[in-house]
């Protein structure tokens, strides 16, 4: 379930140009870029993984309850991250760190979080329309794919108007392709040619179980036989990744209905924490993605190009910067009060909520009386 | 404005339509609900009225209906989902007890989501296997959630607008053997907010509450028992989520005891609830433990069954005459 | 969604037989037809569409609860139903009376049903492997799947002993195709390689919904994306029916996998007797299909083979009969006891069960005391 | 045979191997339970042991697992499944309650469904949303399952082995928080069938009944009381569907005074169920209302508020103490 003759690829794992009849029609989408968004795809790509790198470190010092790695999908995500336009809504699954922060998502709201101070808590409207994280497998395609109807009710779809067109990308594992939610956002997909992108990370693995358990059959095969064209790229080329990502939502605004990608990547941490990778796979599968690394992939494509030593120390730096400021503040981080729980259950007035809301703050105060 | 003496089914039909005519985010899922206006014909006439973007036959999946709706609130709409009969409601379980109820909290109240889930319900109509339970414990026990049942033409033709103004997701059980006997229904005002209960017929000897369709029966109950020359109360619940006990607990301290009368199994059902905490709050004024009468805790029988398996004026009475004996 | 140039046919809808590259590896199975057998074909349709509609009439008379009508199906069922091997198990959904017939269920197991006085209640090992009924939509799919991934643990597939070699086949509608239960039955089954073969009636409509709703794709490439090799036949053509799923579960029983066919057919009466098709479909579509009659056509091929008038007579005669023995022994039915709705709910005493079977036969001689 | 000290996870992987070593119709289902050995490491070693095929690593969808595990069922095996969390059992609720709870009944006795469903659930582990959740109100709710929950690794090693020789469907919920600590397992004997609830403290004052993680936060409490002059009987439930109400309506009618303690919230709860039951049973014997003490009606909130969610010792006691002033 690795690179197959059809897999789309701008970028070789040594980070050389590559060309093909395939990819023809995604060169407008990479001529476009400027060297300031190169270097961008760059610079976010190497502060989310040390961030992430962080985090973890984090964990491990008893700062978070987990801490869910994104290690080695960082061009899945940043290219498609950066692909999609300002009003555009992004439904992510839980390990989309680097699409949040291209959003503006401050990263230590996944920290609050994953340290058990919120389920999320974000606002989208305040985050580049990223919505929260979903634990429950899948769950989030319905969400997105019922968006993105409202999209199409709305009338901001097939315009061809910029300001107004508008779509929606979701992503999710391929773990997650078995789960029934998943197939049903297909068939919704494709019944209401929803302006919608959906986009799966192939990380090869869904904890433990190996992505040939989920499919014995490339999972971009699978929306085709829904009626919904796909593509599979290479996960680890950023290129590849922003361009394809750009062509799909450009088809999905168009009104040309949902598009699919799947892009092959791979987790090269642990699931998450709590999770010990040595007990299922071996070092050489690492060691393949290894030598496929997305940034130092692009890195050398970057070199190649011609960028100076300067601005890799200087992201280096930055990246250093943004993972200590994140580290400090979550430190600084307190508690929610307890009540707080009782706060947003309903958005009016509830009464078993006023009632459990005094029962426990009677409770607290019979302490305070007591002592 | 007028009074009509309407259907509940008729009701439901226009209570939908001027919610939809008062605010166009307004729209209709499920299965069937266009142009055959639903199995019940509740949305009869309402997709040629509103057209196929605010009335929307669906694919046949219902986590995908609910998953969706969530999806089209997260946009703004307010959609109101048909689920076709209580028991094809579990495929949509997850999407409702684990999304639906828990995103306003997630979001820590940034979102609302006001979707509003129907939910024809109950037996008495002799149909075959899951086309006459009740399921509405599960959803119960389901923080994020609100529950209500009309009882009434009258309720329903409000309870519908209500739910659909709610800023919250609500269930909305609708007893299908009431559908089609009329009542009156007052167009011009509901007379009472969505989540109270309501004292129907009133007594001093015994207290009886129930909801939905179980309400008619009470009362039939009550009629029987007072040419017996016992006198019983009834409350109409309305609500089952939150449940609003003021007016049963006045009433259960007046009589001193109470039958809690529903379709659904008893164990671990709103009956239980309503006893264990009516005691809680009541406890120095029962003369009796409040009793149940239910449907068995059998899966619903086959339909040449329901007779035997459903509460009627017959066990209703006898469960009175218990709580007297105490 | 009608007939498409890769639906397979073997016989016209005038009854003349046709062919084609397609359809030539299904010939065999055809070929080995005794006379025998396809007048069996043509008698089991032609009895069970005149109990179909005794059936109705019964529900009309206020007899049954609901009935629900096979009208037009008939060729997708009994050419499939006859291509099962004894030992093969059949998942039906809730329309294959054909099918249960043709297993040996006796027909008033349906009628029980359907009267409101069982859920069901046969035992498939009475009724030839012919599974229960299943009213939920597609869950019976995973049933059928799990059935199929034990007949492979048991080692009962691809041993070339025909004895031994055993399949599942499972009924579902065109409506069922956009439950998640069925995609993942589709998954399980390519996963697990199951011995399999999923047989979709599309008939057109799920209640009021036309199949265009479920898919705006033909339904048989569904599975193709999910790695399940699928095949569209003319599922009014019996002898097509019977030789795609002959074929299909010879695969199967092989250790080919799962298989899938599509069935084209039509709904010809109401989805229920409590369905009023009027509101939703016109009548240029019954015609349309009503020239593709399963029976009539089948008739005019039997008769262009030179079957005697004799034999049509005997069968009419035959479907007479079965139909009023039907009717009277409907009419014959007891309820069951109120006590019977605590019997099965668990295999084994259970206390609960006990005190409300008491309660319930107690308050029962409570009126018989007072009166 | 020996008594050993074991840690439940420990017990649960010896009992579990103990059946399949029974009976090699007894096959392990779920998500990486294969090679990783389960999240918890409770099926640990067995794929190892017993091969690929009666140890399975599924597809990633809990309907596909159970309703597979249906089939496999009616095939002669015996699946028993994990869910790998409390909150990831929904998707797998309709066919949980619609297809496993009621085909037996639906085939009249004709088909046994010997499934048992593992669910590792409740608190005190300080993990993200949907992983300390406690679902075993909707299963009591539903007809045809049996409901039960070891509090001890002796109980783990023999229920699990007690639930799979069950031709019933059996909801085995395991206490996450409970899986480390260790116990006592007496290899020789269960001592106490499946069903039995059984008194583990004696007390004179005031009863309290839990299970599951509350089993001994119950015994903590007591202990505690104790200190304080007064008498706490402790009932473990063990089994939540049938519940077997004699040892706990003995102990209600000695001490007058019952407090039930759970991890779900309260509503339309087991709670509610023991409540309304034992105030039935036993009216004339109480001196107070059955008190509840459960997680509040909200959803489980972030793990860093579980504290003040879940009960704890204080809140026990504090409602021991409510019970006795009456
Ligand atoms: C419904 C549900 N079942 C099980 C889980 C537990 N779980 C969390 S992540 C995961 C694997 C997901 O794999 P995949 O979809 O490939 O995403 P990845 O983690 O690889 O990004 C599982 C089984 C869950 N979160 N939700
Ligand atoms: C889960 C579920 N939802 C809704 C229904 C109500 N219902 C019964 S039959 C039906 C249509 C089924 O269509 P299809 O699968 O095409 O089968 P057909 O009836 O055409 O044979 C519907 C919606 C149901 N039985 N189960
Ligand atoms: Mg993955
Ligand atoms: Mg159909």
């Amino acid at each position: 379930m690795s690179y197959t003759p059809e897999t789309l690829q701008l970028l070789a794992p040594d980070g050389t140009r590559v060309a093909s009849d395939a990819t023809e029609a995604y060169l407008p989408y990479v001529d476009a870029l400027t060297e300031q968004q190169l270097r961008e795809f760059y610079r976010t790509m190497s502060v989310i993984r040390r961030f992430d790198i962080e985090a973890g470190n984090l964990q491990r010092q008893g700062q978070l309850a987990l801490w869910i790695p994104s290690l080695g999908q960082e061009a899945a995500q940043v290219g498609s991250g950066f692909a999609a336009r300002a009003h555009d809504h992004i439904f992510p699954a839980y390990r989309e760190h680097a699409v949040g922060h291209i959003r503006g998502l401050d990263v230590v709201q996944i920290i609050k979080m994953l340290r058990g101070l919120t389920h999320g808590g974000w606002n989208p409207a305040e985050t580049g329309n990223f919505h929260l994280y979903t634990l429950v497998i899948g769950s989030q395609t319905l969400h997105a794919t019922g968006y993105a109807m409202g999209l199409r009710f709305d009338g901001l779809v097939g315009t061809g108007d910029p300001e107004k067109d508008t779509a929606v990308l979701v992503y999710f594992g391929d773990g997650a392709t078995s789960q029934g939610d998943v197939n049903e956002a297909f068939v919704f997909a494709q019944s209401y040619q929803t302006p919608q992108v959906f986009f799966l990370q192939n990380n090869h693995w869904a904890i433990s179980v190996p992505v040939r358990v989920q499919s014995r059959t490339p999972l971009f095969h699978r929306p085709r036989g829904f009626g919904i064209p796909s593509v599979q790229i290479d996960g680890n080329d950023v290129l590849m990744s922003y361009a394809a990502t750009a062509a799909s939502l450009d088809a999905a605004r168009a009104g040309e209905g949902p598009q699919f990608i799947e892009a092959l990547t791979y987790r090269m941490g642990a699931h998450t924490t709590s999770d010990d990778p040595t007990k299922y796979r071996d070092d050489d599968e690492l060691h393949y993605w290894q030598e496929r690394d997305p940034i130092s992939r692009f890195e050398a494509y970057l070199r190649g190009l011609g960028e100076s030593e300067a601005f890799f120390t200087e992201v280096h730096d930055e990246a250093e910067q943004f993972a200590s400021e994140a580290r400090a503040r979550t430190l600084a981080l307190e508690p929610p009060a307890a009540e707080s729980m009782f706060a947003h259950v309903y958005s009016q007035p509830h009464p078993t909520m006023d009632a459990q809301r005094q029962a426990l703050a009677d409770y607290e105060a019979s302490f305070e009386g007591g002592a | 404005m007028a009074t009509e003496t309407l259907t509940m089914a008729k009701a439901l039909t226009l209570g939908l339509a001027a919610a939809m005519q008062a605010d166009e985010k307004v729209i209709l899922m499920g299965e069937d609900i266009g142009p055959l206006g639903g199995v019940f014909r509740v949305t009869e006439g309402l997709q040629q009225q509103f057209g196929a973007h605010r009335v929307l036959d669906t694919p046949l999946a219902e986590s995908g209906i609910v998953g969706t709706a969530i999806g089209l609130a997260m946009r703004g709409y307010r959609p109101v989902v048909e689920i076709q009969f209580d028991g094809f409601i579990f495929p949509a379980f997850d999407q409702i007890t684990t999304q639906l109820a828990k995103l306003t909290a997630r979001h820590e109240g940034a979102l609302q989501l006001p979707v509003v889930i129907r939910v024809p319900y109950g037996g008495h109509i002799g149909a075959v296997e899951h086309h006459q339970e009740s399921p509405e414990a599960y959803f119960a026990h389901t923080a994020g959630l609100r529950l209500v049942s009309p009882a009434t033409p009258h309720d329903a033709y409000w309870m519908i607008q209500q739910a659909i103004a709610s800023t919250d997701p609500v269930m909305f059980f609708e007893p299908k053997s009431r559908y089609w006997p009329k009542g009156e229904v007052d167009l011009g005002s509901p007379g009472i907010e969505l989540h109270a209960s309501r004292v129907v017929r009133a007594g001093t000897d015994v207290t009886v509450v129930g909801h939905g369709a179980m309400v008619s029966m009470l009362l039939d109950a009550a009629e029987v028992a007072a040419e017996e020359g016992t006198s019983i109360e009834v409350v109409d619940l309305r609500s089952l989520s939150p449940i609003d006990y003021v007016p049963l607990l006045d009433s259960v301290r007046r009589t001193g005891r109470l039958v809690v009368a529903q379709e659904a199994p008893g164990s671990v059902s709103i009956g239980s609830e309503i006893a264990a905490t009516v005691t809680e709050k009541a406890f120095y004024s029962l003369e009796a433990p409040v009793l149940r009468v239910s449907g068995y805790d059998t899966p619903f029988p086959p339909a040449k069954l329901e007779g035997a398996y459903l509460p009627d004026v017959d066990r209703i009475l006898h469960a009175a005459d218990r709580a007297l004996a105490y």
